[in-house]
């Protein structure tokens, strides 16, 4: 992909008319090349911009108490690693990115904080010797990561930059088990697999999960008082007729009356 | 462009910066523009349904400039806020869905090759972000402090997760007939007559457009699915504590997601810029006849899916003015029960019809000869992939070579 | 008495961000960006992921933090296989690659509604979603 | 009656324990007709627990009509139930009548018929187009208001007024009807007839209609009478009851020799359903859609009786009897009569004491024994049947509060 400002839409537009207009315009301009800025690649200053949202909103994600702002922050996050994987070539999976993670696991997320939105839920607070344990453990295991990704000379390497997009065909026939990819040189042909079973796998696993987010969220009677109820009745609130438990001759005709039957007469 | 500022002696950053404006801006104008004027067809449209007027005198006739009138009054509007709300959260949530919207919009096709961001993708690309616009209205509903919002955002939350799947599904059929995910691609390939449609390509697909159309008014939250903001139930759902500016930002990202939908369904079975009558070709324009030619093409087509969006845009207005709204386990049901199967079986049946009948109803009826291409099923005996403008950037990484490899896919799809 | 411990903490954490910063070896407002900043971002996320996961007493929060780690595994595998990102005709891998973070992204969406589902069925029985307060099984 | 408590899945709880909701629903409410503000406890979507409050709209309307006449009472019983103020005028007009022991002439009897039917068209065509909004559809609302319009137009000739008439008076009527105006009104008539079909098509007989409003809030016959119900809301019940027919025969007697079926299901049919919409296999009786239903019935059933009243108000030679003066003494001994009115049994109750001032007024409005059945109707239902069932009852805050 040749980055995001790839606009095709006015690359076939006839633009000659304004020549006599944007020379005095560019002159001007083309006095910023002294600048240090000057041969400014979109694609990394792109880069920059999502890698810096990923990970300021992950660190935010740590650092926020409110479980909605974390949601938030993570969202966020994810979405600018999305813009990252558009970055890199990998389109598909950007759009799988935005899809599934953002769009779907986020949004059960929120679902979650939603049915569990009760005030002292919201922000459960750490410790502060937590807090100081966990900077000190993330900080020796960033070091680490760190080290580790800067030990290794070739990728350090600037990349070969912008070439044509990889369409998501290839993509799709591994998936089913065939490779039309290009091998890199030296690899056998038939050391490269496709992907048929693992496929079939996860499908049969999303599958399972569908049963079992079903299962779970499936329709039932309780026959016996959850402790929680019993915690629910012991609190200074109002006992509360759920729908479930309204005797069912309270419905009957002839049964309990309103206090407001009789009227004005 | 980019080509040409340069060579205008602009340092290629400033070319690419100008380049990569006027296309947002462009965008953002179908966007804010668009909002405009379907705001107004909106008053006009329910007030001739009612058999009232509607607005008749802001601009003179037919009160025109009625919805810039309704803006300026938003901007003027004092911006409230409620006290309990979550202050960051509250103001944020009207920007992301207005964004959501907004970056839908970089990979739709208002023409042949005019989009913002040529995606082969692209298909996956609008639908997954479409469904970004949900979180704005989680959050301005969770943030508002109001147990309205609250409702208004779960049952937005339930709907658009749901309704996801059913509206995938009708997707994934017209890119399945196309054999790619490029809407750019896809509109291509239904150039000619309205027979070449994909709405019309067999029965299933017929079915399946109207699956997609419910899913796409469910999905884009209007009647009669505009659960998250039933007025007669929840006040006003998500936005009720929402005023002014922010509140015009939510009204903007829902036009401009009911344009995307509309002009998704274009692309995806009306045959985007192409049909009912080849307009172009016809007039004897065509890519290969000229630089001016070209232009002229792409500027009918553009009127053409503009067109067509627009019709369905106004499509749903009429049915938003026509039906009462369903209850929140109806849309369920409605999705689950109804969409989604309807949309599996359709789909399979698609699926069999391309594998016996790959021509369609109409095979190759009205159809341009040779303009349909598809780079990476063509084979080495197609044309050379860098003379056709119906591919690009994939031929390049997958040519037709592999398969004749492994001998898998040589049939055509016509 | 908190600050105290904290700052060091905080300013080793800081420091080791800092001291990456030449090892870039490439202007990254001016060439192409390589593997290694990929990596960066990885790292970063995956080192928020697992401070969600050990600070948090938050059961969605955890999950949170999960969903960071395996991010930040994703960015390095999309990163590797990337051609854009390597010198010109290094091994990449390629389609792997791809087809590894796509199945992690696929996992990732199991998982977060198994783990919800574990996350509701706790809060139903202990009416709190606060793991640290999960010691029925203690001795 | 199905046990609703017990089969209905939409009662049933989930393993996803939740947590209860207090909200209130209104006053200020785009749904609760008025000021109406229900306090609803809510588990999700699903409605265990509505309860009214009313008394917003509290003016002391009883408490003043004990300081004036009953003629200067007259324009406080058009704010009772303001989108039926004929029917209020009538119904007070009548005790008063009951009590001082006077009748009206032939022709102002007609006059009334004629009046009040046509007030019952027309508040039956709002409380029809504010329930299609109460369902989120606008335009049936203003389909419902565009003729309504017209019979606003018809009143204000007759008394200038188009919502507070103050027209049926004591004693008869403020003044008579002026020249052309039978023939306007039968041209009214005459055009709505066709238009009711397009009511149908788009309400009655629409499919999110029918499943908004088909077994929902239903309000069982034991019920019904239980809890003092009347009117379209008694009759959607199946009870076969109607004031004009049942009522007291001061009251019945101003409907002498007017032909009229009472809109009830008896055996299983309406009542003129042949050129009706059949009802739909999911209705049950004593829910919204028969509520509905049954107020679309009467308005046809009015429009036969206006016609009726046409004719025999045109066939009176008399003029139109002046009303009582306005400080006629009362005698003393009460009164109290209930009348039909499109809402239900509107009761006025009056005790005189020898001046022409009332000791003791009352009203019994029928909206709020109708109101009453909310919390029955509601329970377990989910949030968006609650402005169906309200919407269903037709209330108006007016006469509830007083």
């Amino acid at each position: 992909m040749t980055g995001m400002l790839d606009m095709d839409f006015i690359d076939f537009m006839d633009f000659s008319t304004l020549t006599h207009v944007v020379p005095p315009l560019a002159t001007t301009l083309a006095a910023l090349p002294a600048l240090p800025i000057a041969g400014i690649n979109w694609h990394s200053v792109l880069f920059l911009l999502f890698a810096g949202l990923a990970c300021g909103f992950a660190i935010g994600v740590v650092a926020a108490d409110n479980v909605v702002r974390m949601a938030l922050y993570l969202v966020f996050s994810l979405g600018a690693t999305a813009g990252l994987f558009f970055l890199a070539g990998a389109e598909f999976l950007g759009a799988m990115q935005l899809m599934i993670y953002v769009g779907g696991t986020l949004v059960l997320l929120v679902f979650g904080v939603m049915l569990t939105a009760q005030a002292p839920l919201v922000s459960i607070k750490p410790s502060s010797s937590d807090r100081t344990l966990t900077a000190v453990a993330g900080a020796s295991l960033l070091s680490l990561l760190l080290t580790a990704a800067f030990s290794v000379d070739a990728w350090r390497g600037p990349g070969v930059g912008v070439v044509p997009a990889p369409s998501a065909t290839p993509l799709g026939m591994a998936l089913v088990g065939v490779r039309v990819d290009e091998p890199p040189a030296g690899t056998p042909v038939g050391g490269r697999v496709g992907y048929m079973l693992p496929f079939e796998i996860v499908s049969v696993h999303l599958l399972v999960v569908l049963v079992g987010a079903a299962y779970l969220a499936r329709a039932k009677r309780r026959r016996t008082p959850r402790p929680i109820d019993a915690l629910a009745s012991a609190m200074p609130v109002e006992p509360v007729s759920t729908a479930a438990t309204v005797a069912p001759t309270g419905r009957s005709a002839g049964g309990a009356r309103s206090a407001l039957v009789g009227g004005g007469r | 462009m980019v080509e040409f500022l340069i060579g205008l002696g602009l340092p290629g950053w400033v070319a690419w910066s100008i380049a990569a404006l006027v296309a947002a801006v462009l965008l953002l104008n179908v966007i804010a523009g668009g909002a405009l004027v379907f705001i107004w067809a909106e008053r006009k449209i329910a007030a001739r349904i009612q058999d009232r007027l509607g607005p008749t005198r802001t601009g003179g006739r037919f009160g025109w400039l009625q919805s810039l009138a309704d803006g300026i009054k938003l901007l003027a509007k004092e911006d409230l806020m409620p006290e309990g709300a979550d202050g960051l959260l509250f103001r944020l949530a009207p920007y992301v869905s207005f964004c959501a919207s907004f970056c839908a919009f970089i990979a739709l096709p208002f023409a042949f090759d005019v989009v913002g961001q040529r995606l082969n993708v692209g298909v996956f690309f609008v639908v997954a972000v479409l469904g970004l616009e949900v979180f704005g209205v989680i959050l301005a509903g969770y943030a508002s402090a109001s147990k309205w919002s609250l409702f208004g955002a779960m049952r937005e939350a339930a709907q658009v997760v749901s309704y996801e799947v059913p509206l995938g599904m009708c997707v994934v059929v017209p890119v399945m007939l196309a054999g790619t995910m490029d809407l750019v691609t896809i509109g291509e390939k239904q150039a000619g007559w309205m027979s070449s449609w994909f709405l019309f390509h067999d029965p299933f697909t017929f079915i399946i457009f109207w699956v997609y159309v419910t899913c796409a008014v469910a999905s884009v939250n209007r009647a009669p699915f505009d659960l998250a903001e039933a007025e007669s139930e929840l006040v006003a759902g998500f936005h009720t504590e929402y005023s002014g500016l922010r509140w015009s930002f939510f009204f903007m990202a829902e036009y401009g997601s009911m344009f995307l939908v509309s002009g998704l369904a274009a692309v995806l079975f009306l045959g985007g810029w192409n049909g009912p009558v080849p307009v172009a070709r016809l007039l004897g324009f065509s890519d290969g006849t000229g630089e001016s030619a070209a232009y002229v093409v792409r500027l009918l087509g553009l009127a053409n899916l503009m067109g067509k969006a627009t019709l369905g845009v106004l499509f749903m207005m009429w049915i938003r003015w026509t039906l009462p709204r369903l209850r929140i386990d109806q849309v369920m049901t409605t999705c689950l029960k109804y969409c989604t199967p309807i949309a599996a079986v359709m789909f399979a049946g698609a699926m069999f019809w391309q594998l016996f009948l790959p021509g369609g109803l109409f095979p190759g009826w009205g159809r341009p000869a040779g303009e349909i291409r598809e780079g990476w099923l063509e084979g080495p005996g197609g044309l050379p992939a860098a003379a056709s403008p119906a591919e690009d950037r994939s031929s390049t990484v997958t040519g037709g070579e592999p398969f004749e490899r492994t001998g898998l896919a040589t049939r055509s799809p016509r | 008495m908190m600050g105290l411990v904290l700052a060091p903490a905080m300013v080793a954490s800081l420091a080791t961000c800092l001291a990456t910063v030449p090892l870039f070896a490439v202007n990254p407002f001016t060439e192409p960006v390589g593997v290694v900043h990929y990596l960066f971002v990885g790292a970063v996320l995956f080192t928020a992921g697992i401070a969600c996961m050990t600070l948090k007493r938050n059961a969605l929060g955890i999950l949170m933090g999960i969903e960071l780690v395996l991010n930040g595994a994703n960015i390095n595998f999309v990163a590797f296989a990337s051609p854009y990102l390597r010198a010109e005709g290094a091994p990449t891998l390629g389609l792997d690659g791809q087809v590894v973070a796509l199945f992690v992204i696929l996992l990732a969406a199991a998982e977060a509604a198994v783990a919800l589902a574990i996350t509701l069925n706790f809060y139903n029985n202990h009416a709190t979603v606060d793991v640290d307060r999960a010691d029925d099984l203690k001795g | 009656m199905p046990d609703l408590i017990e089969d209905d899945p939409r009662i049933i709880e989930f393993d996803v324990r939740t947590d209860e909701m207090l909200v209130n629903m209104g006053p200020q409410h785009p749904s609760t007709h008025g000021v109406l503000r229900l306090v609803l406890r809510t588990d999700g979507e699903i409605v265990s627990e509505t309860e009214p409050h009313i008394g917003y709209l509290h003016r002391c309307a009883e408490k003043i009509g004990e300081n004036l006449t009953p003629r200067q009472w007259i324009p406080y019983t058009d704010r009772l139930d303001y989108l039926a103020a004929m029917n209020m005028n009538l119904g007070w007009a009548l005790t008063v009548e009951k009590l001082m022991r006077h009748e009206v002439g032939e022709k102002a009897r007609h006059l009334r018929v004629l009046i009040a039917e046509l007030n019952r068209i027309s508040s039956h065509l709002v409380g029809m187009g504010a329930y299609g909004l109460d369902l989120g559809t606008f335009s049936p609302f203003l389909y419902a208001f565009r003729e309504r319009e017209r019979i606003l137009d018809l009143f204000e000739e007759a008394c200038g007024a188009r919502l507070t008439y103050s027209y049926i008076t004591v004693g008869g009527a403020t003044a008579d009807l002026p020249p052309g105006w039978l023939q306007r009104c039968e041209a009214f008539l005459d055009q709505f007839e066709p238009i009711i079909k397009e009511y149908h098509a788009l309400l009655t007989t629409n499919a999110i209609f029918v499943k908004r409003t088909a077994g929902i809030g239903v309000l069982s016959r034991a019920m019904a009478i239980d809890y003092g119900c009347s009117g379209p809301v008694l009759r959607g019940s199946g009870v076969d009851q109607d004031l004009r027919r049942d009522g007291e025969s001061l009251y019945t007697g101003m409907y002498d020799g007017y032909a009229f079926e009472v809109a009830v299901q008896k055996e299983g049919r309406y009542p003129r359903d042949h050129s009706y919409p059949t009802v739909p296999s999911e209705a049950v009786l004593g829910d919204c859609w028969h509520r509905f239903f049954v107020r679309m019935l009467e308005v046809v059933q009015s429009m036969d009786l206006v016609r009726q009243a046409i004719d025999r108000y045109a066939a009176c030679p008399e003029p139109l009897p002046e009303p009582l003066k306005l400080f006629e003494k009362l005698p003393v001994g009460d009164a109290y009569l209930e009348t039909e009115a499109p809402k239900g049994q509107m009761g006025f109750y009056v005790v005189g004491n020898g001046t022409s001032i009332p000791w003791r007024v009352r009203a019994r409005s029928s909206s709020f024994s109708n109101l009453s059945v909310t919390h029955e109707l509601c329970r377990g239902c989910l949030i968006a049947d609650v402005p169906a069932i309200v919407g269903s009852l037709d209330i108006v805050m007016g006469e509830i509060d007083r």
